[in-house]
């Protein structure tokens, strides 16, 4: 593991006075003198490109706070004027998702949400004095784009921030390249900790007809269930263990599936 | 002093299974509440009034798939042998409030009224043993008085357990005292129970045979406040027929 | 001065530590930044919410001290100008403590120090690191962490936090000094102090690490 | 206003049609309690932690000399501190919510009221001076069922402290230290063991009120989200000695009284499992202090 | 579980009908509900009770059912209209209808729009849309009108509307744009079950002693003082002279060139009470307030000639104050019944 820096400490940096330099999370620059501070405890990571350098801290935590472009799953819980109010954390601030957020929106063709629906939803803008905007909008082409209403035959669960990170930004992680081997799946992965899934068809609710027509329907319902809740615990699990552990834990998972 | 004679007579000349004098009254309040109830189970008196389903006064109280049900229980001072001063955070009252709530929100077609507020007061003036199941009684017939749409009766009753033995039918405050006592709220004439409330010990063995004649008892004080009902309704019927 | 600190030990809370140093236990979780309540709402920093409970018995006017002291300390601490209209709650529950009631010395150098690995873990901006030590003065000689019954003894006794710049104790964000003592006693202690924390400190950088090092264990 | 926990659609879907399967998100059996796993300190008497799942807790007993009620001149005093902070969940706000005092409403009810401490043995001079043991519980970190861990603490607590032993001079009392004589188990009378049931009902309320067979679902110890989507719960305190202490079912979903008869008889087995919990533990922790201070004496005769 | 007889001991009931309840009561609820399933029904039903089993009937209002059954969720009587079965509760909160005469109390000031509680089970909305402002009808609202709108209207005000329309969820929506619409003044409110108010064409009155009123269909009553066919001059001065002090330009100071404008302007949303109301109609108006008291107090329909007869029989009483004793209330209602009779 790469070098540890705590608050209080010296950036290892060029002087930003002369090099021009860009600042990520786990740095603060102080209002009033201008001066470049370390504000987390981490791995310190400094890149120099061009005469530029990127300087940031890479650590862990659990409580999310909205940025600008992050990809976040959220819980509708109400309505506000013409937007729904959605919760991304437990007692966190709410925040906006407008009406007109949507794809093909308009006055008239108002999304339809329920409270208590999960949706996928970029940040539109993090002004932190006010409440930060969500889109279901795909910027670069307009569309859906993925976005939007996450149905009711995925699971959701929760996860460290450190870890969503590494399943959206790694194309390369294990841990869903492993859970491939054992089940199709369809994942939304938010920056804010929540990831939803779905194996196979995931949960399908019942209606009263699809019973008698199909017999073999319930079995495969509950297997698809179980897949799901079997990868999203093995999911949560792989968060505590080294990587040398996994394929048991695996194993361990989908026992009698 | 002998709870239960050998003769099987109890300290106020009741049965094991005998009810106290119970009446009913429904439509007690009509200009001040949308629906009133007076109750009295032997000497525990009790008057509730039902406002609503109306709009909630704090926005928490707003569910938007259904309604909101509040109980204010207040006990008199004079209701007691002994005045005492009760602080509104009692614990005990907190109790009775709370399972009040979880009860007839689980009874009202609630549904039928989202966004709204339907508010109960429970004003006890005397307090002589069954004070659980007289205000359940209370409430139940409140909520029918406002016309508010309910799956069925709650009735509720209590039975305690002399000497180890014999079971006993709607205890007095004495009987209380001295023995177990577990309340119940039954619905209509089913044997689903609403509300489940022991306190003190009750041997394991012993507890179907009191919950039965609980339950029997239970059905008996909602044939009374269905007749009180009947009545009402009836005079009603024939003034507007008039 | 040894100390033994578990990270995250709470699920529920965002940050968390359990820390013991000497015969003191306290727990301490952080939730932040969240939702204030309207009346708690700062327009441009964050609130802090603090609460201290006591090891025995319900809270009293003494926690409520405690709690005064310990926001003075983590309001000029923590970067509050970067959570606008947030609240940072911080919870510190006593687990063991050993000081008389009408002692707060051990007490408050424990919150002090827990509350440091649960920001930190809870990842709440920081200007810099801080340590705390306590000490007391018995008949001219200084002890350092003393026992409740040494505090008992002691002709005075004496909070200290420092905040840590670059590994070295810079300046001092908070002094508690009660009894009787001349002001020579008082440099003398602090320059004492300066290398406890110091040492303090490098204790803290070897838990944190350890703490990455559980966070990236999947690495 | 307290904060409230926003649980989506989703995960109320999942939960609702595992259960309808027969199983938990879990997977835990829907009788069996979570891993419990205790510390008793083995410096202090009467001070222990209970993680059970990831529900938290710390519990401590401690005694004082003081005078008695007037009333109740023969007795010692025993009073319960529960407060539930925002340690445990943010849900818990600082002004006290009806949850929090129900729960420390049915421990009192079934631990004090109950008499499973026996109050007359606290009495040092009748009238004058007797103990006062007081229990705080303390929450830390809650994922559901605070009632039956918050019981289960207070009763090991209870079993692992001591107090000091005393001697009575003439009208004045001498406490001795723990260290100059051997400290005194409490006198406890039974142990009340609590459990709690949610129940779910998965079809309509039509059918709940009305219909003949009873298809409720029962979990026992049910974790956070079961406990945020269920519609009515059952506390049922118990001890070995078949005898039930308080029933608490404070409304909610209607059960039938054949599935609440059943419940209560069915509870013995966990009830046995967990009073023995505590007598295996409460034991185990004797013999190793036993010996780790027979140690400590031979030390201390050697050094001589 | 076997059921256990219960010993229970009422209070003796002289009445035969009670008897007769109960005897029916005691019968399988099955056959009762089949023996009212023809024509119509005799008695209430109660809730949980088994009205019919045959799966014929659509399910109303006031039931619910499980396969089969229809239970009854209220106390009330039976309604069969074809195929549509319910039960009509005999008590319950006013449930409003397009068209409605209503009056109502402002309960909050929102974002375009005022709440109203006309004793509905959920407020009602008044739009800003949706009343008159001054500087005529057909003026478009701007954005200072929404600023001001506690200047026109503010809790606690009362007023006189119609409803416009009952949206999807249950919640009415108000309007006052007409001239017989408007806020409420020189008088008294009264509340009374809406259930006694009989729906007609016209439900603002001039009663005899210079006193009108507004039986709004929701049982909110307005009694004041009838206003002189054409206000004076004067009295208009004197308010368009008092909001100047108000920062407000439009119709500011225009005096009635129409009596539209002059209707529109500034005056209907006055708070100041005409001064000049004499003790005769005070006491007139307190008069009949206390009739209509005696007239709910009898649950007997509160029409205009009911009132007014009412009126006629409480001039025997010259303490105003002694109408709502007990007897009193009762004579009322008595001499009501008797002088319709006599009319036929």
């Amino acid at each position: 593991m790469a070098d540890l820096i705590v608050p209080g400490d010296k950036l290892p940096i060029e002087d930003p006075s002369t090099v021009k330099t860009t600042i990520g999370p786990g740095v603060y620059k102080m209002p009033t003198t201008h001066n470049l501070i370390p504000c987390s405890s981490g791995v310190i990571t400094v890149e120099t490109k061009n005469s530029n350098q990127l300087v940031y801290i890479e650590s862990n935590n659990k409580r999310y706070i909205p940025h600008t472009n992050d990809f976040v799953i959220g819980v509708v819980t109400g309505v506000v004027g013409e937007s729904y109010k959605v919760q991304l954390q437990d007692f966190s601030s709410p925040v906006l998702l407008g009406f007109m957020a949507f794809p093909n929106a308009t006055k008239k063709n108002r999304p339809n949400l329920k409270i208590g629906s999960a949706v996928y939803a970029r940040v539109l803008q993090d002004i932190p004095e006010i409440e930060a905007e969500l889109e279901c909008i795909d910027p670069t082409t307009g569309k859906e784009g993925g976005f939007g209403l996450l149905d009711e035959s995925g699971y959701i669960f929760d996860v460290e921030l450190n870890f969503a990170r590494e399943l959206l930004f790694n194309p390369k992680t294990v841990f869903l390249q492993l859970l491939s081997t054992k089940c199709q799946f369809e994942i939304a992965i938010g920056i804010n900790g929540k990831i939803w899934i779905k194996c196979g068809e995931g949960l399908k609710e019942k209606t009263s007809d699809s019973m008698e027509t199909d017999e073999e329907d319930p079995a495969t319902n509950i297997k698809d269930l179980r897949t799901t809740l079997a990868a999203a615990n093995f999911l949560i699990k792989c968060q505590h263990i080294t990587q040398d552990k996994l394929k048991a834990e695996l194993t361990n998972a989908f026992k009698g599936i | 002093m002998e709870l239960y004679s050998p003769e099987g007579l109890r300290i106020d000349g009741r049965r094991w299974n005998e009810l106290r004098r119970f009446e009913c009254k429904i439509n007690t309040h009509p200009h001040s509440a949308d629906g009133s109830s007076y109750v009295e189970q032997g000497n525990t008196k009790i008057i509730c009034m039902v406002r609503g389903p109306m709009e909630p006064a704090m926005k928490s109280q707003v569910n938007a798939t259904s309604s909101t049900v509040e109980v204010n229980v207040s006990l008199a001072n004079f209701s007691t042998f002994e005045r005492k001063k009760r602080s509104k955070t009692d614990k005990r009252i907190t109790e009775l409030k709370t399972t009040l709530e979880r009860t007839f929100n689980e009874c009202i077609m609630g549904h039928l009224y989202p966004r709204t507020l339907i508010s109960v007061t429970v004003q006890v003036l005397a307090q002589d043993g069954g004070l659980l199941a007289a205000m359940t009684n209370a409430v139940t017939l409140a909520l029918i008085d406002a016309g508010i749409a309910m799956y069925d009766y709650v009735s509720g009753v209590n039975a305690g357990l002399y000497d180890q033995t014999s079971a006993l039918l709607d205890l007095n405050t004495l009987e209380e005292n001295d023995m177990c006592s577990l309340t119940i709220g039954v619905i209509g004439k089913s044997e689903k129970l609403a509300l489940v409330v022991l306190e003190d010990k009750l041997p394991l063995d012993r507890l179907e045979s009191v919950l039965a004649i609980a339950i029997a008892g239970s059905h008996r004080i909602r044939e009374l406040m269905d007749m009180e009902v009947r009545k009402h309704g009836n005079m009603r019927l024939a003034k507007v027929s008039v | 001065m040894a100390f033994q600190v578990q990270m995250s030990v709470l699920d529920n809370s965002d940050g968390s530590a359990e820390l013991i140093i000497g015969n003191t236990k306290v727990i301490a979780s952080v939730s932040g930044p969240i939702e204030p309540k309207q009346r708690q709402e700062l327009p441009n920093q964050a609130s802090l919410e603090i609460i201290i409970r006591p090891a025995k018995g319900l809270s009293t006017t003494r926690e409520k001290l405690l709690e005064d002291k310990l926001r003075a300390l983590l309001q000029s601490i923590i970067i509050r100008y970067k959570y606008p209209r947030q609240l940072i709650s911080i919870v510190v529950q006593f687990l063991v403590t050993d000081e008389d009631p009408k002692f707060t010395a051990n007490e408050l150098n424990a919150a002090i120090n827990c509350c440091y690995f649960a920001l930190i873990d809870a990842d709440i901006a920081l200007y810099s690191s801080f340590a705390s030590v306590v000490s007391c003065i018995t008949e001219n000689k200084l002890i350092q962490n003393p026992t409740g019954k040494e505090l008992s003894q002691s002709d005075s006794h004496h909070v200290v936090c420092f905040n840590i710049q670059e590994g070295k104790a810079d300046k001092i964000l908070l002094l508690e000094s009660q009894g009787e003592f001349v002001q020579e006693e008082l440099f003398n202690l602090l320059s004492e102090s300066v290398s406890n924390a110091e040492e303090l400190h490098t204790l803290q950088r070897k838990y944190l690490k350890e703490k990455i090092d559980q966070d990236y264990i999947w690495k | 206003m307290s904060r409230s926990i926003e649980i989506s659609e989703n995960q109320r879907k999942f939960l609702l049609e595992s259960l309808k399967h027969g199983f938990r998100l879990t997977d835990r059996p829907f009788d069996h309690v979570r891993d419990i796993s205790l510390y008793l300190s083995p410096t202090e008497y009467g001070y222990v932690e209970v993680s059970w799942g990831k529900t938290k807790l710390a519990c401590r007993v401690t005694a004082t000399v003081t005078t008695p009620y007037e009333d109740r001149p023969f007795e010692g005093i025993f009073t319960i501190n529960s407060e539930i902070s925002t340690m445990a969940s943010m849900r818990f706000d600082t002004s006290r919510s009806n949850e929090e005092i129900l729960i420390a409403r049915i421990i009192e009810k079934a631990v004090r009221r109950s008499n499973s401490l026996d109050l007359e043995s606290l009495c040092i001079i009748a009238g004058e001076k007797v103990w006062e043991i007081t229990v705080d519980l303390n929450y830390l970190n809650y994922d559901g069922n605070f009632i039956d861990v918050g019981c289960f603490a207070v009763m090991l607590a209870l079993h692992h402290f001591k107090k000091p032993d005393i001697s009575i001079n003439g009208n004045s009392i001498v406490v001795h230290d723990i260290n100059e004589r051997q400290p005194v188990p409490l006198s406890i009378l039974h142990i009340p063991i609590c459990l709690t049931y949610s129940f779910y009902n998965l079809t309509d309320k039509e059918s709940n009120i009305k219909g003949e067979d009873a298809d409720e679902i029962c979990l026992l110890d049910a974790d956070l989200l079961e406990e945020l989507n269920r519609d009515g719960s059952l506390v049922i305190t118990l001890n070995k000695n078949r005898e039930l202490i308080q029933l608490s079912k404070n409304g909610g979903l209607p059960i039938s009284a054949q599935q609440f008869l059943e419940l209560t008889f069915k509870s013995m087995k966990t009830i046995d499992q967990l009073t023995d919990l505590i007598k295996t533990k409460i034991k185990e922790h004797e013999e190793l202090r036993y010996k780790t201070e027979n140690f400590k004496l031979l030390e201390a005769s050697a050094d001589r | 579980m076997d059921i256990t007889e219960v010993i229970s001991i009422t209070k003796p009931q002289s009445s035969s009908q009670y008897n007769n309840i109960d005897e029916s009561n005691d019968d399988s609820d099955i056959e009762m509900g089949e023996s009212s399933a023809g024509g119509a029904s005799a008695g209430i039903v109660t809730p949980g009770e088994l009205i019919t089993e045959d799966p014929i009937w659509m399910k109303g209002h006031g039931t619910y059912f499980l396969n089969d059954s229809t239970y009854s969720s209220v106390a009330g009587s039976v309604s069969r209209v074809n195929r549509l079965l319910s039960v009509i509760p005999l008590r319950g909160r006013y449930s409003p209808e397009t068209g409605d005469h209503i009056v109502g109390r402002i309960t909050e000031v929102a974002n375009k729009r005022w709440k109203v509680d006309i004793g509905t089970r959920q407020d009602a909305v008044l739009m800003l849309g949706s009343v008159n402002l001054p500087g005529g009808i057909l003026r478009r609202k701007s954005e200072s009108d929404e600023l001001q709108m506690r200047n026109f209207l503010k809790e606690g005000d009362l007023l006189n509307c119609e409803v416009q329309t009952i949206f999807s969820n249950g919640i009415a929506s108000l309007h006052t744009r007409s001239l017989k619409y408007g806020k409420l003044r020189n008088g008294i409110f009264l509340k009374v079950p809406s259930s006694l108010i009989v729906k007609s064409k016209n439900h603002a009155y001039d009663l005899p002693g210079s006193v009108s009123v507004i039986l709004g269909s929701n049982g909110y009553i307005w009694l004041h003082k009838t206003l002189a066919n054409t206000s004076t001059t004067t009295t208009v001065n004197q308010n368009a002279a008092k909001i100047q002090g108000r920062d407000y330009a439009p119709g500011q100071g225009s005096i009635s060139i129409t009596r539209l404008e002059e209707e529109s302007s500034w005056e209907i949303y006055s708070d100041q009470n005409d001064p000049n109301i004499t003790s005769s109609t005070r006491s007139n108006i307190s008069r009949y307030y206390n009739v209509i008291k005696a007239l709910a107090y009898g649950e007997l329909g509160i029409t205009e000639q009911r009132v007014i007869l009412g009126y006629e029989a409480s001039l025997a009483y010259s303490n105003i104050g002694s109408l709502i004793d007990r007897e009193s209330m009762e004579q009322i209602c008595q001499e009501v019944l008797n002088s319709e009779k006599m009319r036929g």
